[in-house]
């Protein structure tokens, strides 16, 4: 039972052991200087990456309320790049902030929650996992801590998830209710598609739709990536959502899967609302984080629609396209953190004839927004492909006309930046900027990511194994 | 005819939620909505020990649930006044019309 | 045999394009003309008539583009009398004009550029004359018209001479548009493009294409006969028939030497040789054999009544060119199968033999007075006859023989035209009767105003030109005296027999005293300064002055392209495109634009409208999902 | 005689990685030329090949086939493989690639990134035209798209960016109706089972009609919009007058024919009961595009725009080609697109260098530079003439081609259409005329333009590459001929089953 607990969860406890160590070093951290408090920090997180690399069990603990598997492990490992990726970019930001381990210990501790979210087989424990991961963003978001934006950013994002979070418990409740039962596992046989049933799973549904920020449910999303601290955002963006992404489709593959024809056409309205209201926002935006909020929610639209096949090869699109997102997102995010930490510029004007002053960090920018973009060679090209074919699967072609052609509109306004960053004139540009070792790591970390990932075969393949 | 049916415990809790619901929209104070948002939750809380109750009488799940639902909702409740105070720092106000800033 | 001469001369025609100084044009071009009279001598003396019948033989044939099984463009030589004969003119000819031009060019830099194209039309011509297939032709005939629409302008400074070289190849081009679709129309029904097997195919009436052709039909008319007025049109066009005539005035914006190589003597007969060649397929088309005599009449008549009005000197000629191909035409239009009345056939093909050289001669002559008065207004001319006593001499006998007065060239071939028509009909007979009049008329209203005359003084006294430039016209005067005493008909005839030349010396009567007389008119008006001219002018009067803006073709011509192709389609076509077409394109983009300007209101920054429309969300959902999306 | 396919898009992939590690303009534009040498070599190498494989009596549909597993679990291949259309198109790229880097030879403005760029267009479209693999097919295609904005919007002149961001945005319009037609056959392509991207084998079994009739418009418009197709082809003229002199020699030369040969290559190939059900359509589109091109070509005043225009003129034939589905026709497309692409290249190299010099293209400005720039004059007038069909040319060649191919259906709609398409070799005819005239010909109309230099080494060098294979074509078609119509002789046995 012992040996069970500690090797089937030794991802979290891992992690939680380095949460309290991060408390210790926060006790203690008078004496030690920020710079080498970074490294430390930054040495723990790959230390849990690694050791996320040598977990390889499967099983269920605590009465089915536990469960663990290779491809959540796999995701696991996903959230713990990300999060490696994200510390290391935001090191200039960090280095004058004066809080910095408090930022970690809720940075990792969300990242617990979402651990437990994955891991998952029991509503009440993804309840949990979910405020887990949520709570401390709220506090996260808030983290520039004199900024009236970001306080009320904040206010918005506690505000409208505690929002959400009530309208899913009240699904959860009224499903017990006519169910009797909180357990994956017993939930599909129970499900009948009574009206009362579907009411319960709407509810569910937009529980996860507000945390992808899926229209209409993604209204805070904009305001709050603007507000927070762009390491904040990027991590929303990347991290948080990636993880709700895995659990929503796991959720709907294996617990509902009887409702899956009604929840089909839900998808269908959702996605297409939010790739078109994504895009035309997107279209006009001008600070940068703003702008790429409102692509991210494009890009949810377009990872629905991969849901949406509900077929093996569609949950590896998905996951796939998933981990390109996050190394794609967090290229842009990065440059974006290197040049606000520095700069402290965020608008589209500021970027005209970056690159006259900053060719490298102007091409991975560029190099990012392809990806996003789904431009070959970049890795994106493939993540969108493979989600579309998975989404055209079902034989619904309309939908796939319309995602191709907003895929153009996306392509509007990437290329808008790109267009700022080598074309238009400007007298005074965003002067040299010198990169510290760190986020250099991470930007490097990245496009290799972005290149590598789609021309080699060995990742899907890989997901794909573990699907079998 | 004078025990309580599920159906009545069932009204006070969507009228709960209602009432919840009404509160969030219209008061502008944070604190107040803060305070609408704990009524949404205790109808939910209301429900599941009503279910529970009443439907499956040989298991504990909905009692437990709404003990977590609790001490969440007190957590939340926290983090949330903290935020609520750390914005009248800088806004000198908690009304929701202030804190408007971003928006387009 | 023949074949070594002309891969020879192919060879020739290739390597001394590239080669570019005048001299070595030359000499390159005299082996061509000895090696092309070696060849017609071999033909037509050493070979002879194998039983009566001259060979048609079909040398060296490659296939360049096949399209389908049967289709495809071959590039081959044909021999048969009228390719050697024009062989002998175009060679002849063309050396003579690089003589000429030797002395006439001189001083000019891009003299090099100027004999290159001179060669390259030379090439191109001969390619012409030797093809064995339709496409073939059109091939050369293109080349043809590039390489004059580069001499045309090859003054490119002069902004006329670029006008009339435009002119000139659009014009034709315009025409040849006619052509390729006779040539596709009568490829596809005839199933080749051979000349022999087209022939061969298309006249024996058993054979399918026969029966295709003739009983598909457009429009009433049968395709083949669609077909051959279509080719004829492309003929029409190069050899300036009416009313497709109007680039040869204005190309006379090309230097002079040019003018009589291109323009008189070789491409602008191309047309005849063209209807010559399917001259099988003509005669089984009545119809298009009367349009080509009608048209070749109109031409020769109108031109000859224009031609008595010019002043310059080469518009003059340039109309008489024209005129005397309508000759030609009409000619063949009239002549139909059958023995006796092929006569047509013979005589015209014998008139451009003959016109060939006595016009050149003419032109040449005129580029050598155009050398000494540096201008081309007969009213800068007069007395000329004491400068240039050779100039004058041979000029006058190529009026003699254009004239038609025996025993000049000119006399024997209009003589045999003449007959032809009055064989075929009278009124052509007639019509034609008082064009050669009008022809002897204004050859010598031009001889006496250039030669006679009261003499205009000359800014400063020239001597006659080099001997470059009078051997060519002493060769071409002798030629013009000579050649009519060729028994023509021995060689040429329209099915390759050997028939007997028909002169008849009564019938020539009446010609000839016609030409006399105008030629005395003229003598009466213009030996001498007199106002004569202008009564008769003023006597004319509206027709005069109608002939004397050629009949407002041009203006015809001018108003069709610029105001209707250009103002009425071209302008609106780009309009379409920028505003509407292009319009849609830009209006999707902005239209998304705007809606995304919108829309924006729905992102308040009020956090409690994010909720509403958070819980409105999931109320639309309900309602979608429970009631109506079943 | 067995060689692989691979050097075709490795040769351009080690010159552009080679290109990074240089910085001085010199190095970069050596390794560039030495790149695009290597690759017209192995072009060459390639069409030798070609032929002896023919001569040895190997009569398969695709030579030198190389087919390596991408995503088995979408059983998507790497899979490559050429025949004499492809070969004919990739000998075009590589002669139009080199002409380009020759031409930009003097350019120092960021000069890395635009060799780079020219020569990453380049990959995608060798990798284009050897695709046999509807995916690989497709990722070429994008490859061969996006450098094309850079270019245009940072070395471009006029309205750059706009004109970059219509070129690119119609363009992946085009390919994002391109992949709908893709997702499609690729459901309804079932061999046992699995469903497949690969060309071969959705050859092989006829896709059912139904199928045909729905994708076959989304293939078609899609890369139709890459050759200019009649509504969708305003990018053209923008996009070819806003690009730099090499960018817009591989824009006409080179990408409008991947629309081309997508078409013929996966439209009409994959789909041929769709394509006779449409051809109707696509003709009249086709004419339109032809004369209205040709008309408004004639109101033009800018030298690069006319040449946009006749482009989009001259690709009308190609799409009338394809659309007639007679083998002469089609082979005239293959004919016209080759012809075409390099006669556009060969005046837009040209215009440039007039433009290098005289800094001006509008027709009106200029005049009589036949006196100062002998060369570049004598080139402008072989393009023009070569634009209007002239024989000994390779535009003759192309026309009578699809002239004749069309001419082989007999119902008389055909007759007009092809009358109709003869008749806009006149127009042409009229405003080449009209350019030449004044720009070459006439009064030297600037006095500055009297000191102008004729054209240097690396300039004379490109444009006698275009002009030698341009003559070539014009002398002797067959060898292009015989090049090709195995390839179309396939399509069209495809055609005429049922």
């Amino acid at each position: 039972m012992l040996s069970d607990f500690l090797q089937l969860m030794l991802q979290e406890l891992l992690l939680t052991i380095i949460i309290f160590i991060l408390l210790f070093l926060k006790l203690s951290s008078k004496e030690l200087s920020k710079v080498n408090l970074l490294n430390i920090i930054n040495l723990l997180l790959l230390i849990n990456l690694i050791g996320g690399f040598f977990t390889t069990n499967s099983g269920t603990l605590f009465g089915d309320m536990f469960q663990t598997n290779d491809l959540l492990i796999f995701e696991k490992n996903i959230l713990n790049v990300g999060v490696l990726i994200i510390s290391l970019q935001s090191y200039d930001w960090l280095k004058t902030h004066k809080h910095l381990v408090e930022f970690y210990i809720l940075m990792l501790s969300t990242l617990l929650g979402m651990y437990f979210m994955l891991s998952s087989n029991n509503l009440l424990m993804f309840y949990l996992a979910l405020e887990l991961s949520t709570i401390p963003l709220a506090a996260l978001t808030n983290f520039d801590l004199e900024k009236r934006q970001s306080s009320e950013a904040a206010f918005k994002m506690i505000i409208s998830s505690a929002f959400s979070s009530t309208l899913l418990l009240f699904g959860i409740s009224l499903l017990y209710g006519t169910i009797g039962t909180l357990n994956f596992v017993e939930i599909p046989a129970a499900l009948n598609g009574s009206p009362l049933q579907l009411f319960s799973f709407i509810l569910l549904l937009t529980g996860f739709a507000f945390k992808i920020s899926a229209v209409p449910f993604h209204l805070w999303t904009a305001d709050v990536y603007e507000g927070a601290p762009v390491a904040v955002t990027s991590y929303l963006s990347v991290i948080s959502k990636g993880a709700v992404l895995f659990v929503f489709t796991s959720v709907l593959y294996t617990v509902f899967e009887p409702l899956s024809t009604s929840w089909y056409n839900m998808l269908f309205l959702l996605s297409i609302l939010t790739m078109i209201v994504g895009n035309l926002f997107a279209l006009r935006q001008q600070n940068m984080k703003r702008f790429l909020a409102f692509s991210s929610i494009a890009q949810v639209g377009f990872i629905l629609i991969g849901i949406s096949g509900q077929n093996i090869v569609s949950t590896a699109s998905v996951v796939f396209f998933i981990v390109i997102y996050l190394f794609s997102n967090l290229a842009a995010f990065g440059v974006l953190t290197i040049v606000s930490a520095q700069t402290g510029k965020e608008s589209m004007n500021d970027f005209n004839g970056f690159y006259k002053t900053n060719p490298t960090l102007s091409w991975v920018l560029a190099l990012a927004l392809f990806s996003l973009a789904g431009i070959p060679p970049t890795a994106g090209f493939f993540g969108k492909f493979f989600l579309l074919l998975a989404g055209a699967s079902k034989g619904n072609y309309l939908l796939i006309t319309i995602a191709a052609l907003n895929m153009v509109v996306a392509l509007f306004y990437y290329l808008r930046v790109i267009q700022a960053i080598f074309m238009t004139k400007n007298e005074k540009p965003i002067e040299k900027i010198k990169v510290h070792l760190f986020p250099k790591l991470a930007l490097l970390l990245c496009v290799i990511g972005i290149i590598c990932t789609g021309i080699f075969n060995t990742v899907y393949n890989y997901i794909f194994s573990l699907l079998k | 005819m004078n025990e309580i049916s599920i159906n009545h415990i069932l009204f006070l809790s969507t009228a709960l939620f209602f009432i919840g619901l009404y509160g969030l929209f219209t008061r502008r104070n944070m604190i107040t909505m803060l305070m609408a948002v704990e009524l949404i939750l205790n109808s939910v809380n209301i429900n599941f020990v009503a279910f529970n109750k009443y439907l499956f009488p040989e298991r504990l799940d909905g009692i437990f649930f709404t003990i977590f639902i609790i001490a969440i909702a007190a957590a939340e409740a926290a983090v949330a006044i903290a935020i609520i105070i750390n914005l009248y720092r800088s806004h000198q106000s908690i009304d929701v019309e202030d804190a408007t800033e971003m928006k387009y | 045999m023949p074949l070594c001469g002309f891969v020879v001369l192919g060879l020739f025609g290739k390597k001394y394009f590239s080669k570019s100084s005048g001299v070595i044009g030359s000499l390159l071009l005299l082996t061509c003309t000895l090696l092309a009279l070696y060849t017609s001598y071999n033909y037509f003396i050493v070979e002879g008539p194998i039983n009566g019948t001259y060979p048609t033989l079909t040398v060296f044939h490659i296939t360049w583009l096949s399209f389908s099984n049967n289709l495809s463009i071959d590039l081959g030589i044909l021999m048969d009398p009228i390719s050697v004969m024009m062989l002998v003119v175009v060679t002849f000819i063309s050396f003579m004009v690089h003589l000429f031009s030797i002395g006439y060019m001189k001083g000019e830099e891009r003299l090099a550029t100027y004999f290159s194209f001179l060669s390259l039309f030379t090439f191109s011509m001969l390619g012409l004359i030797i093809s064995s297939n339709l496409f073939q032709i059109y091939i050369f005939w293109e080349l043809v018209g590039v390489s004059s629409f580069l001499l045309i302008g090859f003054y490119f400074e002069k902004p006329a001479a670029v006008a009339a070289s435009k002119k000139a190849f659009v014009v034709t081009r315009f025409a040849d548009l006619g052509f390729l679709i006779g040539i596709l129309l009568l490829g596809y029904y005839g199933d080749s493009f051979e000349f022999s097997t087209l022939i061969r195919q298309l006249t024996d009436t058993q054979s399918l294409q026969f029966t295709a052709i003739t009983t598909a039909s457009f429009a009433g008319v049968s395709i083949l006969t669609w077909s051959l007025i279509l080719i004829f049109m492309g003929g029409a066009g190069k050899s300036a028939m009416f009313p497709l005539h109007i680039w040869l005035p204005d190309a006379m914006e090309g230097p002079t030497p040019v003018s009589a190589l291109i323009h008189a003597a070789t491409m602008v007969v191309a047309g005849v040789f063209l209807v010559a060649r399917l001259f099988p397929l003509f005669s089984i088309a009545e119809t298009a054999l009367n349009i080509v005599t009608f048209v070749g009449l109109i031409s020769a008549f109108l031109a000859a009544v224009i031609a008595c009005t010019q002043t310059d000197i080469k518009r003059v000629l340039a109309y008489s060119t024209m005129s005397q191909i309508g000759f030609m035409m009409f000619a063949i239009g009239s002549s139909n199968v059958g023995i006796e009345n092929s006569l047509g056939y013979t005589a015209s093909l014998f008139h451009l033999f003959t016109h060939a050289f006595f016009k050149s001669l003419l032109f040449l002559a005129a580029g050598a007075i155009i050398h000494i008065v540096h201008s081309n207004e007969m009213k800068d001319m007069g007395g000329l006859r004491k400068y240039m006593p050779i100039t004058h001499l041979t000029f006058l006998i190529a009026c003699l023989a254009i004239a038609g007065i025996p025993p000049f060239a000119g006399f024997f071939s209009k003589e045999e035209i003449l007959l032809a028509a009055y064989h075929s009909n009278k009124i052509v007979f007639f019509i034609a009767l008082i064009t050669s009049g009008l022809t002897a008329f204004y050859m010598f209203r031009l001889y006496f105003s250039i030669f006679w005359n009261k003499q205009k003084e000359l800014h400063h006294f020239h001597h006659e030109g080099t001997w470059t430039m009078k051997l060519p016209l002493v060769l071409l005067a002798t030629c013009s005296v000579l050649v009519g005493f060729i028994p023509f008909g021995k060689y040429i005839s329209f099915n390759n027999k050997v028939a007997a030349s028909h002169f008849d010396p009564i019938f020539s009567i009446a010609p000839v005293t016609i030409a006399v007389a105008g030629i005395l008119i003229a003598l009466w008006i213009y030996k001498n300064e007199s106002n004569k001219a202008k009564q008769l002018a003023v006597s004319f009067g509206s027709i005069y002055r109608a002939a004397y803006h050629k009949f407002y073709v041009d203006e015809l011509y001018l108003f069709i392209t610029e105001k209707i192709i250009f103002n009425l389609v071209g302008r609106p076509a780009a309009w379409i495109d920028k505003n509407i077409v292009d319009g849609m394109m830009n209006g999707i983009a902005n239209s998304t634009q705007n809606i995304s300007f919108l829309i924006r209101k729905v992102q308040s920054g009020k956090i409690q409208h994010y909720l509403l429309y958070f819980f409105a969300g999931i109320i639309s959902m309900l309602v979608v999902f429970i009631y109506l999306w079943k | 005689m067995e060689i692989s396919l691979l050097p075709l898009i490795l040769i351009p992939l080690f010159t552009v990685l080679a290109m990074l590690l240089p910085n001085s303009q010199k190095q970069i534009r050596t390794i560039a030329l030495l790149g695009s040498i290597a690759q017209l070599i192995f072009s060459i190498a390639l069409f030798y090949f070609y032929i002896v494989e023919r001569e040895a009596g190997n009569l398969a549909h695709f030579y030198f086939e190389n087919n390596i597993t991408w995503y088995a679990p979408l059983n998507i291949n790497f899979h490559i493989g050429v025949d004499g259309i492809s070969i004919a198109m990739i000998l075009l790229t590589a002669f139009v690639v080199l002409a380009g880097v020759l031409v930009s030879w003097n350019m120092e403005h960021r000069s890395k990134e635009f060799f780079f760029l020219l020569l990453l267009l380049s990959l995608g479209a060798y990798g284009f035209f050897i695709a046999l693999d509807l995916f690989t097919l497709f990722f070429f295609l994008e490859v061969a798209v996006i450098p094309k904005f850079l270019l245009i919007g940072i070395w471009g002149s006029g309205k750059k960016e706009y004109s970059a961001m219509k070129l690119v945005l119609m363009l992946m319009g085009g390919s994002a109706l391109v992949f709908v037609a893709f997702a499609g056959i690729y459901f309804d392509s079932n061999i046992n089972g699995t469903p497949t991207f690969d060309l071969v084998q959705i050859a092989s079994l006829n896709l059912p009609i139904a199928v045909q009739k729905l994708f076959f418009p989304f293939a078609f418009i899609g890369f139709g919009i890459f050759t200019a197709l009649f509504p969708f082809h305003t990018w053209v003229p923008d996009g070819h007058s806003s690009a730099p002199t090499a960018a817009s020699m591989f824009l006409a030369g080179i990408s409008m024919k991947l629309g081309g040969y997508g078409c013929l290559r996966v439209a009409t190939y994959l789909m041929p009961e769709a394509a006779k059900e449409y051809s109707t359509i696509i003709i009249v589109l086709a004419i339109i595009a032809i004369i209205y091109g040709a008309f408004a070509t004639m109101m033009q005043t800018d030298l690069k725009y006319i040449n946009a225009y006749s482009s989009v003129s001259h690709c009308g034939f190609v799409l009338l080609g394809i659309g007639i589905l007679t083998k002469t026709a089609i082979d005239g497309a293959v004919l016209q697109m080759v012809s075409h692409g390099l006669m556009t290249a060969l005046f837009f190299a040209v215009i440039g260098m007039i433009y290098d010099r005289t800094h001006s293209r509008q027709v009106a400005q200029l005049g009589g530079l036949l006196k100062v720039l002998p060369f570049i004059s004598t080139a402008f007038v072989i393009a023009g003439l070569c634009s209007l069909g002239l024989p000994g040319l390779s535009g003759f060649v192309a026309e009578v081609t699809v002239f004749v191919g069309a001419w082989e259906k007999v119902d008389l709609f055909y007759r007009i259409v092809t009358i109709l398409a003869c008749a806009s070799i006149v127009v042409t005819a009229v405003y080449i005329l009209r350019a030449t005239g004044s720009v070459i010909m006439g009064p030297l109309k600037n006095k500055e333009h009297a000191i102008l230099s004729d054209a240097s080494w690396n300039e004379r060098l490109a444009v006698i590459l275009l002009v030698t294979v341009i003559i070539a074509i014009g002398i002797s078609p067959f060898w292009l001929k015989d090049l090709l119509s195995p390839g179309t002789e396939i399509i069209i046995n495809k055609l005429l089953i049922k």
